[in-house]
């Protein structure tokens, strides 16, 4: 069902945690979804320094949550806007026809959190 | 790696006796049961053979059984059967909100074509409340549905008490006996039922057959028209080796019953018990009185962490189990099992589901209980609905806690 | 004794190869294709490449492909849920006289339900008049169902032209092909179908499977509602041994297509014309022109003797065929496609059908050239029908005589 | 399907053939229905001395046609008339369901051969 790669940031996901005074953290989904991401940001600089992320959710939510602090980290503010979920699945080789509704909501969360980490520096 | 089976309410693995007699009706017995050469003869006869042996097993006569593809099948044929039949007499039907999909969707398309369901409700148990399907019934009720047991929560409902309102009033009562067959005595006589759907993969048969049960005398529209098979009840021919299959395997559940079910039981306990003692923050969903559930099922959330998820990481032990979440359920809804018994969203996507079978060992469970509290653990680590008042409060977290 | 098969038309023996690849299924790879974990996903793919090898041999998309437990489930599931779900747009079904039960006892019981069925007629060779097809169509037509190819005279019906009417009038068209797959090329794409119906006994595959082309974008009402397999169009478990073998056998039937056909069309030619020199007062049923009838299939009636006691006697000497003789067809009359055809009646209960397989052989054939004629003979010495003037005159062998 | 006494009849059917200047003829059965008994008797001195057969129909048909022409021989005709298409079947060791109502016919075929025999000397 799931790719090597999915299967891979599932097994070891990168960047399980949480920053503690984070510069920003973003939350999407909801429980009756059945899957709730959460980011937290470092940011120095206008560059984001680290990427730590807490989910609850299937396989294909874990891994695209791992997968997005991967590529996020070492970016720009505005690089990291234009992180799609597109992109973020596509890094994973695909994800199946169903879990693109609901699970792929990484860089949505990322979004949010970046949202919430200019309005605090704002 | 070790391979470690514990989703037998989903699909059985086909008993080795029970391919021993199907392999030669896929190499030499080949012929359609309705022909009249050799080829026909050699078939018809284990045809009957196998009528038998069904029929045995839940004490019916053998005309009274007939084959079917699978439960879904016979779902549809005993509920929209009757309702064709039935309907100059009454357009109302009482069902439950825990049935198996085969009867829930059926009644939803009934309901679009005039009749009216009554869904009963269960309570947080899974139960039903028999008075309030006493109270259902109108003088326009045609049918009672209500499942022997349930698939999720392994809860067995009071069928002989349901029975008996039926025969009461004079409704006509079909019970979806796919998963109490094999694991529980079933008696339609007894059980005052009219019809009775029991599915062959779900107890050593393979996949693709199944039987309706059709009490002598009542009048059921077929739901696929055609041919003369069995008796004008179900056109199409026969699955033969399938058909034989089933047969042997209901004999082999007949004759293993008490042996099999004690089995699975002391199993079940040991490994319900072990869950329950090691992870905390979990909740049995079904009927807390085991002796009220299946003897093989045990079906357990484990709050703040999604069961896809969980089921992933057990498969990496090798262990196969299922969920009620919406990730494995093919809908974007987690169990609608888990609904009616007003189960929190969150622990309905954590619904887990062991379901053990006859070759289930004590050593499969204590794998079980061995690496399922630190895969719970690993997962809840990762959960921002965990332990999250670190940061900061959570209204989801405080609905979870409130369990 | 030796055993010779003619009777392809109604089961074939699993082809060996089928068999080899549907034994890991009943031994060690038993999951259900909807579970997540290994048991499950060790066969859902499995499932898929047995999509893809059924939709290669008739040329559609695996999409398109629907798994079902047999023809007659496909038939009912086309008509019916074609009538259900086009219900609104009108009420009228075209379909012919010589159809199989799985499609006249269908539309019969949607004449009940308030739907016009037009029953085309055939002509003396079997044969639909299109102009007569086009003729009936009317604002009300929602569906046009013609078997590709017919199960008892082995008559080949022109579906391209049948679809290019369909298509000019903007109406939905099925198709049985239960009887042309494997033995003719079939293309959904060239015929214009948007639903065609197979079964895996009839080639080489085991009996309880199928298969359902519907053509994307076709609204068409489930048969089966429930779970969510086959993307919500068929509920119920996969009869996961029964699909992979039918995928080989599609695989097998597309690969040796030309060379088995060939081979059959010999062998029958053979059997007919030695049975139409050998046997005198015979009719032959279906189309004359043998291009105009599958490869594999011969029917023809034997004046003055009946069809069971033929194929008894046949049956002792090893052969298998089947008759149109109200004594094998379950039913009290013979066979409708005779009836259709105008064959007069005595005549219908005598009609025999040998089909033949790929396994069939050149001395097969020889055999039944060599014991038919005599067997006629016996049973023709035993009818009073036959030669009858000797004793007084009877109407009707003047009947019979006059064919 | 069909019993061993049925095949046997099926397959080595007795008294097969007509009577050449028959006291009684009896007929029953039709086309449609795939089944045609035709019954010949030699009657002397009131009892039975000859029955011969002729019949188009299924297995059925042609046992239960031998079997009566067996049942019949040496019978006075009363007691010819006492015998039923039921003891006909019973002789056979039974016949399937299907075939009670059009193949099991003989009995009726000597009764009409008897009325014919009693309609000539009368
Ligand atoms: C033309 C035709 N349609 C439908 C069917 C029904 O197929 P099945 O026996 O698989 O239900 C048959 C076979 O009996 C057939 O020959
Ligand atoms: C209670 C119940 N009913 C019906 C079914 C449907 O049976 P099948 O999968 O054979 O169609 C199942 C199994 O999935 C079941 O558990």
């Amino acid at each position: 069902m799931y790719s090597d790669k999915v299967m891979d940031h599932f097994t070891n996901p990168r960047n399980v945690g949480e920053i503690e005074n984070a510069d920003g953290v973003g939350e999407v989904g909801n429980a009756s979804c059945g899957d709730i991401m959460k980011i937290f940001l470092k940011v120095d600089e206008n560059v984001i320094t680290d990427v730590k992320f807490k989910t609850f959710g299937c396989g294909a939510a874990i891994a695209t949550s791992s997968m997005v602090t991967e590529m996020a980290i070492g970016k720009t503010i505005e690089e990291a806007l234009a992180l799609t979920n597109q992109a973020v699945s596509e890094a994973l080789d695909g994800l199946p026809a169903q879990k693109m509704h609901c699970s792929n909501l990484a860089a949505d969360a990322l979004h949010e959190a970046i949202k919430n980490y200019r309005g605090k520096s704002a | 790696m070790k391979r470690i089976y514990l989703d037998n309410n989903a699909t059985t693995p086909v008993h080795p006796e029970v391919l021993e007699v199907m392999l030669p009706f896929y190499r030499d017995f080949f012929g359609n049961p309705s022909s009249v050469h050799w080829a026909g003869r050699e078939v018809s006869g284990a045809i009957e053979k196998a009528r038998e042996q069904v029929a045995a097993l839940i004490n019916a006569a053998p005309a009274e059984i007939v084959f079917i593809s699978c439960g879904s099948e016979g779902d549809n044929h005993a509920i929209k059967g009757t309702a064709e039949a039935l309907r100059d007499k009454g357009n109302h039907i009482i069902t439950t909100t825990v049935e198996h999909p085969a009867v829930l969707e059926t009644c939803k398309g009934l309901e679009k074509k005039g009749f009216n369901i009554t869904y009963l409700p269960v309570d947080r148990d899974g139960m039903l409340n028999l008075a309030e399907l006493e109270k259902a019934i109108t003088d326009q009720t045609i049918l009672i549905s209500v499942m022997w047991a349930n698939n999720e929560t392994g809860n067995i409902y009071p069928i002989n008490e349901i029975g008996a309102i039926a025969a009461k009033y004079g409704i006509r009562f079909h019970t979806d006996a796919v998963q109490a067959v094999g694991k529980l005595p079933v008696d339609v006589q007894k059980a005052g039922v009219h019809l009775l759907v029991l599915s062959g993969h779900k107890i050593g048969a393979p996949k693709g057959v199944g039987a309706l049960y059709i009490k002598r005398g009542t009048r059921l529209t077929p739901l696929l028209d055609g041919g003369h098979q069995e008796r004008g009840r179900r056109a199409g021919t026969h699955n033969v080796a399938g058909i034989v299959g089933l047969g042997k395997a209901c004999e082999l559940a007949g004759e293993h019953l008490v042996e099999n079910a004690a089995h699975m039981r002391r199993l079940r306990d040991k490994l319900e018990q072990g869950i329950l003692d090691a992870v905390p923050d979990n909740k049995l969903n079904g009927h807390p009185d085991r002796d009220r559930r299946l003897p093989n099922s045990l079906n357990i959330s484990f709050a703040y962490i999604e069961g896809e998820s969980l089921l992933l990481n057990l498969d990496m032990y090798g262990i196969a189990a299922s969920s009620g979440s919406a990730c494995t359920s093919g809908s974007l809804e987690p169990s609608h099992v888990m609904g009616a018994m007003c189960v929190e969203v969150s622990l309905a996507h954590s619904s887990t589901r062991f379901s053990l079978g006859a070759e289930t060992t004590e050593e499969d469970i204590d794998f079980v209980l061995e690496v399922l509290p630190a895969t719970v653990q690993r997962l809840r680590d990762m959960s921002p609905l965990y332990d999250c008042k670190k940061t900061e409060p959570c209204e989801m977290c405080e609905t979870v806690k409130r369990i």
